[in-house]
């Protein structure tokens, strides 16, 4: 199970000013500055406050984005897992122009190699598939990768008899691959049915942002659903609705809470709080007397 | 399927040629051309764009009634609302009961009010599900017909879980006990369209379009020009022959010259004979193989570079019969 | 198959002014006059032009409420079917005051038994187990009689692999019979969760009025959900809830076109065209391939 | 069922003298007392309904806290919103892990506007069902706890289908895999308290109430009087000492004097006992037997002459296991 973390060999790769591009993933605009302030209460944080803290805003409990490497460490049993299809890129399957410098760009500027990670880990002590997005990479898009190793991961949990955990951060479909990415859709979701069949539960976080074909596929599939607190969530973005209606979205609109409120979302759950509530879930879903048939 | 691996092999040789620095498009797209050597496409994407759309085109209902003996719309979701802009209900074509749902536009400006331009809310696609759970109790094969810009991107849809419904319906129409049959008969417009296209066979009118993003939405975010949708629709590789040849859909029905609106009846002589025809072959089948057919179909969806090409392998691994 | 009609055996019984009773169901406030008006259109009507329009009327085709009697002889082919368990009574489980006596006129004054009418009989053809209501016997209410006889009918199409097709027509529970009178609602809906699994198709057929705990169990339970014209469905009744909320109810709120917009009935069904209607339901649901299991 | 029997036999000979004109009531009435013989029952059943009523009544999530080792809350329906006037969740109790869930009444005016009173509408049964589902998927026994006066009766309730949900409910319930307890622990008002009670064993708290319609109900419509309510709660044989000599319950939980408010402790720990014990004993079984019971349970209730006294016979002969 042990294995180097992926995260602390890209880091060694990186130039030394921006090795804090990876924990600090984050929000770009923030982590390019010098001095970072919390996007929501505006107030200075200290890098490395902000870290052992979860990256929560230690102020307000503001959630900032965090990459899948980031989001490992703070699950994972002693930081350890097993990745899972890390060699997968895309062919550019469109031909899209200029999709494969942008996608050069994104490994080099993330130090991720797509917006999805698929690891087996323990968490105290169980253990589970866990699958990570990371909205940094070309704002975790689904692309025919991400769609295949999502896939692989929930099919890999179906045939060990492992729960999964899914978190979520997206803006949607990747364009640039057309169709091929509106398929990604269709195939994650069929594989949570196969999952389905097998009695082991997904469980689903949604973090900031979810959004497009993703909330609208395996997003919004799990067994139990969990949201960090104000994580936007939609299908259409709010720009696009505003243009829809020709005005102004309510406040809170899209919002976990709001979520919550009209039945999406089985609990918002705080960040540093969301490692005993997968233990607690995954217990209740398996420790059990076993499905009656 | 062999154009797809064509057009696959093609992918992979120009992702090779890359890593080794190697120049090779001018060839490549020759051999593109000598493939393509025996068609003459003269009407440009965006022109099939403009007659998927065109304020005339037959819509679901017009369809329904033309290939059917006998048919009864039934309405609602049981949950929440009757839908207008997804229809749905019970057809006899050629003496075969069918449940059939797609998306209704209107061809007045008034009825595309009432049916919101064919783009459907939470209960529509809900309405869809509680029908095709119906057809799979009663044994019924399924007919979808998608034509819609997309899902309504508006509050109410949002509140009321456009997502839930559309993820959802892909999740049990990927495993429903009866055969599927889905015609993209004008706008197959992301999610809303996928939404009720999961489907055992999947077809496509000939001026058809199917796309993850419609052309103006693909022009404004990545070519960042409202202006440049023409050149999106060409981009995106939407039309009909586009996604015949990258194996998503598995046939394409011919239209009359200028489209399916000059001659309802010719297309839906067409559209009649595939559903039938399908039907009997997926009908042939025992339900276990159906769906393992299915399953196979959707898991495969996809275009990407696997160092250890082991995606056969691993899907293999996990389910044999894969 | 055979038997001679009960409604007309019973008619006999009746004194002779009193015999358009059980055609003229209907409304009592409308049949016991001497002339007869239409409620929605005001219109006076004549008693056999009515009743030959299957008590439609003519002018506004306002659906007047019918009996089982009435009901069947319109739906069954030759107006023959079988009854079954007619002869069960109530016990007045709770000894509530005054029941027994209000029953006794219910029958007397009805020609009716009880509530509901379970009977085998063929639609054009087409053999199916139905199940019809009477407004008019105590206000259709469901005790133990009217819960047994519809829980033996939907078995026993369970049983002999036949379509089930039921008529609604109910205040609501049998107050006088309490908490029994509640079981019948879970004892029915049971029912029809074991006539599922046999893969027979319930119809169920709302007509005016079906409100209460009839609506709340059977009623809402059918495989197709059909209902007549402007008839009023609902839970609570309109007073019930113009109490609740302390204001008048919306124009054509519980009627059958409002539930049928609000997605609880699948189809709006003329009077005259159900028994087609029913025709072609049966055989969408009964001749085709067989259900893949 | 013994009480329930000798009820029953009091009934037929009662029908049966009636129909021969004899006066037997006096002789009736008094085997009746001799059989309450051992009973003082000085407490009346309008006392029960306010003590049902009373504002400070122990609560669902009340008991779930005092119950349970440790408890996560879930919400909403996955189609329009989450209801609070109906909790649920997953509670892990003596070490298993079940699923729960209930009416929510609150404890203070504004606590009560927002959860409504405990009046659901259609979406908390929907979550009821969900987390019903949910807990048949994973083998985990339910739990549901009664305490509305009804079901929400207003519009919204009426235009999302209360009736449905509730009808659908208890269909589902009535075949759920997977053992199901219900409490009523205050009010049992009608349909929607019946929505969530279709169990293998319903247990009632000694002063909790079960019935068709509200003694103010009764009062206005049977007796044409709303000033007969105490009256009619006696008529309508609604407490939990009713219901089991009807053998509708399977057993009453003591509450100390007063009321379950005056020590909740003391009622949670009989109500764990109760739970935990019927618990084990339906877990024991396989599911088809568990099954099977709770059809014979739910197909039995109603009290009916039958000529033909066929009605064990005939359901005999429809399901052979009856
Ligand atoms: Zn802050
Ligand atoms: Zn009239």
């Amino acid at each position: 199970m042990a294995r180097p973390q992926i995260e602390t060999f890209f880091r060694k790769l990186l130039p030394k000013g921006k090795r804090n591009l990876l924990y600090g993933t984050v929000d770009d605009r923030v982590f390019l500055q010098k001095e970072h302030r919390c996007p929501a209460c505006s107030k200075p944080v200290e890098n490395d406050k902000l870290k052992d803290n979860a990256f929560v805003c230690y102020h307000c409990n503001h959630h900032f984005r965090i990459s899948a490497p980031e989001r490992l460490r703070l699950l994972a049993d002693n930081g350890e897992y097993q990745e899972f299809s890390a060699g997968l890129s895309t062919l550019n399957p469109l031909d899209f122009p200029e999709y494969e410098e942008r996608y050069a760009a994104a490994r080099e500027k993330s130090g991720l190699d797509e917006a999805v990670k698929t690891v087996v880990c323990k968490m105290k002590g169980r253990e589970a598939v866990v699958i990570v997005m990371s909205f940094q990479f070309m704002g975790g898009s689904m692309g025919s990768v991400v769609g295949e190793k999502i896939t692989r991961a929930i099919l890999l949990a179906a045939q060990r008899g492992l729960p999964c955990v899914l978190f979520t951060a997206s803006g949607g479909a990747r364009m640039q691959e057309g169709i091929f990415s509106l398929m990604q859709m269709a195939k994650t979701s069929h594989a949570i049915a196969l999952l389905e069949r097998t009695g082991m539960p997904l469980f689903v976080v949604l973090t900031d942002p979810t959004t497009g074909g993703v909330t609208a596929s395996f997003a919004m599939l799990g067994d139990v659903t969990l949201a960090e607190p104000e994580a936007l969530i939609g299908f259409a973005g709010p720009r696009v609705i505003e243009g829809t209606i020709k005005q102004k979205l309510p406040e809170g609109f899209q919002r976990s809470e709001f979520l919550q409120q009209k039945g999406f979302v089985d609990r918002v759950v705080d960040r540093k709080a969301m490692k005993d509530m997968l233990a607690f879930l995954i217990d209740a879903h398996l420790t059990v007397q076993g499905a009656k048939k | 399927m062999t154009q797809k691996e064509i057009q696959r092999k093609i992918r992979e040789l120009k992702t090779l040629a890359s890593q080794h620095r190697l120049d090779i498009n001018e060839d490549l797209s020759r051999i593109v051309s000598k493939l393509d050597g025996n068609r003459t496409d003269d009407i440009s994407p965006w022109q099939r764009v403009e007659t998927a759309r065109h304020p005339q085109r037959p819509t679901t209902l017009e369809y329904i009634q033309t290939i059917s003996d006998e048919y009864v719309e039934l309405f609602g979701d049981r949950l929440f609302a009757d839908d207008p802009a997804m229809v749905g209900g019970i057809a006899r074509i050629g003496g075969i009961a069918f449940t059939f749902v797609g998306h209704q536009k209107g061809k007045n400006m008034k009825e595309n009010l009432r049916r919101n331009y064919g783009m459907a809310q939470p209960e529509g696609y809900r309405k869809a599900l509680r029908l095709a759970h119906q057809a799979e109790k009663f044994g019924r094969p399924l007919l979808t017909f998608v034509d819609t810009m997309g899902a309504y991107p508006g509050i109410s849809s949002e509140e009321r879980g456009i997502s839930e419904a559309i993820a959802r319906n892909m999740k049990e129409f990927s495993v429903l006990r009866t055969p599927i049959i889905s015609t993209i008969i004008g706008e197959g417009g992301s999610g809303g369209a996928i939404g009720i296209a999961v489907a055992d066979r999947v077809f496509m009118l000939e001026n058809a379009v199917y796309s993850v993003i419609s052309p103006e939405g693909c022009a404004s975010i990545l070519l960042r020009d409202t202006k440049k949708a023409q050149l999106a629709a060409g981009l995106m590789k939407m039309t009909a022959r586009d996604l015949y040849s990258f194996g998503i859909v598995d046939g394409v029905i011919t239209e009359p010259q200028g489209g399916a609106h000059n001659d309802i009846d010719f297309v839906a002589a067409r559209l009649k004979e595939t559903i039938l025809s399908n039907y009997r072959e997926l009908a042939s089948k025992k339900t276990e193989q159906l769906l393992k057919d299915r399953s196979r179909r959707w898991l495969s969806f996809g275009d990407f570079y696997d160092p250890a090409e082991k995606q056969e392998g691993f899907l293999k691994k996990i389910f044999p019969w894969m």
